[in-house]
């Protein structure tokens, strides 16, 4: 992990550049262990800055969330660089919205900083959800060092760590104008225990597991409104003409819209988990996209956010493309 | 109890599935009457999205029905088609809808016979895991 | 009454639909429920608040059947309706929406349902983090909105009956309950005492309409909306919310009209057709929906539209915190 | 009990094309199926009906006939959404749903010996068309009756006919403008708001009503400052996106004030109150 001092005055250097806008980063939130996206358009500001395993948000989101409104006649855009503060899933959502040229690289100044892992804010609410008090956490390898109100825990990585985080091939961000801290060096490897195990079970078993998370599902778009590759100015969730997702909250839209978004972030996805950590009800999705991850790998050899020159997966094709299953 | 006679729903490509399943039917070629044929332009032109709308109206089958590779019309659909229709099947098959349901198949404009048997093939398996029920609307 | 007689409660409460909390995957959600085992009674709150029971996330308003003859069919609901277990700030929220669903048209849909189903609640002893019902004219023994309200002690539950309905339930079991002691009271209390105090946050209310009443241009909202994201969650979690949207839903024979909710944090919710927006950033969502709890409820029912559950705290995945948000109103 | 949300079956009697084209205009002339709900539909001028096509959705739309007619109530339909596209295709004797009627309606009675000045634009004349009507059926409670109306073209103009009779009358004075140039046009060329400066009303005793585009309200507001209008004095009638018409669903709030229920119409002096986005 990066040294907070060093980082502060590295995003400082950039507030202060007349060309940029605002810097995107993380700040202590209001309760607790929970962390805050913070822009920083002064140097004060980022002072607040914090950097440590409790900052899970892919801030990548941001880049493209700000409405772009008419302006009144006359007034023309301010076209500054947005800063933001990446680790290496983040990275790759920004080199994927490069790639998509949903952003232009020169709209953004790209701080990296190497991550080996989050926490998972559902564990930690189940560890530690009776703590309002200021919580510090320091990653010391094996171990989690929490502070909480001075007092001192430790907690195996283990328990705690993203779910993703723990298969994470890319530690260190595949695209940055600064990087911040040293070069993670050890190497993970995704082996998608999780999607395989699922896969070895029957069709029934599979939907009847599927199902009991669909049904739930209150159709909040919280998975896509924090997803940075879903970024349409109109979701087809919403669409009226035609509709093709119904508006009632059943079983069968609710797996209709589950499927659409799949298809849609097939080969754009870069397995950051946000979307099943801001669920509100639970529903495993990366167990989903993680497969469809996968399949993208077995079946075209290709993985997403990693080359901002390369051409989206649904846009080229390949005539050597498997033929398999058709008739 | 009567057999389940299953509703296959099939996009066509105008180009060759469609003027193949118009083959079949003007050579007399006989198959089973449960398809309802949708012409497309291409199978590039097929969003998923057709596929999970049939299914959730009640299809209990879907048929996607392109030109060999190589042969499109607009020189290259069929490529994108198949691209979407590989990634699809393997999600509807993760999320334990049968892949049996959701077919592709390459059929020329003078291959009727084909037609028909795909038709007869694809017919054959769905009758053989029963009527879809997984998202039908209600 | 004695804690192990809650499950004979249970087995006659659910010859009437009985709504309980239940915990799936971490998620405590109100369902229909037959037995006691299925109940999750030591919860903090459920996630999802049960204003669904009376007011489904998808309801059917009415069928009908196209061509040549229309008929438009309503459907019937009359089953009586029980949700045991919910808390008192949840059931308070009904005695808030109360006043939206009944003000000029009565809302036939969820006054039924309202008429028909008795709450049971179920004291809060141990808070959760982000409560702040305290601060909100509630509190953790609150019996607004309910019939009855349990309290449990050590091997008993306290039962406070607040209207004829709640009545009506004692009088069907009278062998199930027995007269409490002062004794009885006292540790109620003492334990709702203790629970409230276990409260850490706080706002105070007071004047908070009039405040931001001036401050609607104030350059905080462009701040404080920066990080929203502009999902759903804070609002179909919101025990008060209650905005929804028609829909049809029909084929080419046949048809239902269905409201469904609806969330002002979603841009389309005040699109027009003409494409016109008048609220076309997140900047006036999130300034909305904390106007429409704190501003423009309380004018119009004399009620802040907000019971304090901190769910929206608790959900938000960018900390978008309300009691913050107030706190620096009033600093302001 | 009455159930709100029930829509009853109407059928259209008469569809007159008011404006062709891409911003088409229809008028439709409906009765309830139901005869008796027919007498007892009352309602004011400015008032609000949920139109909807059974299996497509529901639409807010203004009511542009009378009270003071009985036995049909009329509405105009811009072409724009899925719904009013659907409408447009509706032909005499089909079946459409209406409830209603919602809203406050304009305060014909507070009204009473006063001035009266609408100023339209566009499909905006719909409310106003209501209004105008009922003041000419109630013509000795009120006092003068001016009607300024415009329209990007003169085959936009809304209710053509019907506005060119009413310049023949003499009980009041209609004042018709179209945005650009056009051969055969002898009345006011220029926008609205140009078009009241110039005509110079006086704020004595008059009530103005104005309903139109954004765009156009703002600037009328503004040259009927000039011409001495109190806020106490001008009357707009808004829309909204609207779903339930009753003030439950939460969409169509301006501030506190729902404009399905506590509007359509809102005098300037109360719309300057509320803090909300408009």
């Amino acid at each position: 992990m990066a040294d907070l001092a060093k980082m502060r005055n590295e995003i400082k250097k950039i507030v202060q550049r007349d060309d940029v806008k605002y810097v995107i980063g993380y700040e202590k939130g209001t309760y607790g262990w929970r962390v805050s996206p913070s822009f920083a358009r002064t140097p004060e500001e980022v002072d607040k800055f914090i950097f440590s395993p409790l900052c899970v948000n892919n801030l990548a989101v941001y880049l493209v969330l700000e409405e772009k409104l008419p302006l009144p006649k006359g007034v023309e855009e301010e076209k500054k660089k947005i800063g933001i503060v990446v680790t290496g899933c983040d990275s790759r959502s920004v080199v994927q919205l490069l790639q998509e040229k949903a952003i232009s690289r020169d709209d953004v100044v790209i701080l990296g900083v190497p991550c080996s892992g989050v926490v998972e804010p559902k564990k930690m609410k189940e560890m530690f959800g009776k703590e309002i008090g200021t919580v510090a956490i320091e990653d010391k390898g094996e171990k989690y060092v929490i502070v909480i109100d001075g007092k001192r825990r430790e907690v195996l990585k283990e328990e705690l760590v993203s779910e993703n985080c723990k298969t994470c091939e890319y530690q260190n961000p595949v695209i940055s104008d600064i990087l911040i801290g040293d070069e993670i060096k050890e190497k993970k490897k995704e082996s998608y225990s999780k999607v395989r195990e699922l896969e070895e079970k029957s069709t029934q078993e599979r939907w009847d597991y599927w199902k009991e998370k669909f049904e739930r599902c209150i159709r909040c778009y919280a998975c896509r409104n924090c997803c940075p590759v879903c970024n349409c100015k109109e979701c087809m969730a919403e669409k009226t003409t035609p509709v093709w997702i119904r508006r009632s909250v059943s079983l069968s839209e609710n797996a209709g819209f589950h499927i659409m978004r799949s298809l849609h972030t097939a080969g754009r996805c870069i397995g950051c988990g946000s979307c099943e950590r801001v669920c509100p009800m639970n529903i495993p999705l990366s167990k989903l996209y993680k497969k469809v991850e996968k399949d993208v790998i077995e079946l075209f050899d290709y993985r997403a956010g990693l080359d901002e020159e390369e051409k989206p997966l649904l846009s080229v094709y390949s005539v050597d493309d498997s033929n398999e299953y058709i008739l | 109890m009567s057999e389940f006679e299953p509703n296959i729903v099939a996009f066509l490509c105008n180009w060759c599935s469609y003027a193949g399943a118009d083959l079949a039917g003007t050579s007399r070629i006989e198959y089973p009457p449960n398809v309802k044929a949708i012409r497309v332009m291409c199978s590039g032109r097929i969003n998923p999205m057709f596929i999970v709308n049939a299914l959730q109206e009640g299809a209990d089958g879907v048929l996607i029905g392109g030109c060999h590779p190589g042969d499109c019309h607009y020189s290259q659909g069929n490529y994108y088609a198949r691209r979407k229709f590989q990634i699809m099947r393997k999600i509807l098959e993760y999320l334990g809808i049968d892949p049996a349901r959701v077919r592709m198949s390459w059929v020329s404009a003078s291959e009727g016979q084909k037609f028909a048997d795909v038709i007869s093939e694809v017919i054959g398996d769905v009758k053989k895991i029963g009527p879809a029920k997984n998202i039908n609307r209600i | 009454m004695r804690k192990d007689r809650i499950g004979k409660l249970v087995q006659i409460l659910s010859r009437n639909t009985l709504y309980a909390p239940v915990e799936r995957d971490g998620v405590t959600t109100f369902e229909k429920v037959e037995k006691v085992e299925d109940i999750k009674f030591d919860y903090q709150n459920s996630d999802v608040p049960p204003k669904n029971v009376l007011f489904p996330q998808t309801e059917t308003t009415f069928k009908y059947t196209l061509g040549k003859d229309q008929k438009i069919e309503v459907p019937k609901e009359n089953g009586k309706n029980i949700i045991l277990g919910i808390r008192p700030c949840d059931a308070r929220s009904f005695s808030i929406l109360d006043k939206v669903f009944e003000k000029d048209f009565l809302d036939i849909y969820y006054s039924e349902k309202r008429e028909n189903t008795t709450l049971i609640g179920l004291s809060c002893n141990e808070p959760g983090i982000n409560c702040f019902c305290t601060s909100l004219d509630g509190g953790v023994g609150n019996k607004e909105g309910l019939d009855m309200l349990l309290t449990a002690l050590e091997d008993e539950y306290f039962v406070e009956v607040a209207t004829d309905k709640g009545k009506a339930i004692i009088e069907n079991s009278p062998d199930l309950f027995s007269d409490a002691s002062d004794e009885h009271a006292k540790k109620k209390d003492e334990i709702n005492k203790r629970a409230e105090s276990l409260m850490k946050r706080r706002i105070s209310v007071e004047g908070i309409e009039e405040k931001l009443d001036k401050i609607f241009d104030d350059d905080l909202w462009n701040e404080v909306s920066m990080k929203c994201i502009g999902c759903s969650v804070c609002t179909y979690l919101c025990p008060t919310c209650h905005c929804f949207d028609i829909q049809d839903e029909a084929t080419l024979r046949e048809g239902r009209r269905i409201r469904v909710w609806d969330s002002c944090s979603n841009p389309e919710y005040t699109l027009q057709a003409s494409g016109y927006n008048p609220r076309p950033a997140r900047i006036n969502r999130v300034r909305n929906r904390i106007y429409h709890k704190y501003e423009y409820y309380p004018k119009n029912f004399k009620v802040i539209a907000c019971v304090g559950c901190g769910r929206c705290i608790d959900k938000c995945s960018v900390n978008m915190d309300i009691v913050e948000v107030l706190s620096r109103v009033k600093e302001i | 009990m009455e159930n709100p949300y029930l829509p009853n079956l109407a059928k259209i009697e008469n569809v007159i094309e008011e404006v062709p084209g891409a911003r088409a205009i229809k008028t439709f002339k409906l009765s309830f199926n139901d005869e008796k709900l027919q007498q007892s539909f009352e309602y004011e001028p400015g008032q609000c009906a949920m139109v909807s096509i059974l299996g497509l959705g529901e639409c807010f739309f203004a009511l542009s006939s009378s009270p003071t007619q009985k036995g049909f109530i009329e509405v105009s339909v811009l072409k724009l959404g899925k719904v009013t596209a659907a409408l447009h295709q509706k032909e005499i004797g089909e079946d459409l749903a209406v409830r209603g009627p919602y809203g406050n309606g304009f305060p014909v009675e507070d009204w009473e010996g006063k001035k009266i000045l609408c100023i339209g634009g566009g499909i905006g004349q719909a409310p106003l068309r209501s209004l105008i009507k009922y003041v000419l059926d109630n013509r000795d409670k009120y006092e003068k009756l001016d009607v300024i109306y415009g329209a990007r073209s003169s085959s936009d103009l809304c209710y053509k006919k019907e506005m060119f009779d009413m310049e023949k009358r003499e009980d009041m004075d209609v004042h018709l403008s179209i945005d650009n140039a056009e051969e055969g046009w002898d009345r006011f060329v220029g926008l609205v708001p140009h078009n009241l400066t110039r005509i110079k009303p006086s704020a004595k005793n008059t009530i103005a009503i104005t309903c139109g585009p954004p765009v156009m309200i703002k600037y009328v507001l503004l040259s009927l400052k000039e011409l001495g209008f109190e806020d106490s004095q001008i009357y707009t009638t808004l829309e909204m996106r609207m779903k339930c018409g009753i003030g439950k669903c939460g969409r169509c709030n301006i501030g506190n004030l729902y404009v399905c229920k506590d509007g359509p119409v809102f005098s300037w002096a109360e719309l300057r109150q509320v803090k909300g986005e408009m």
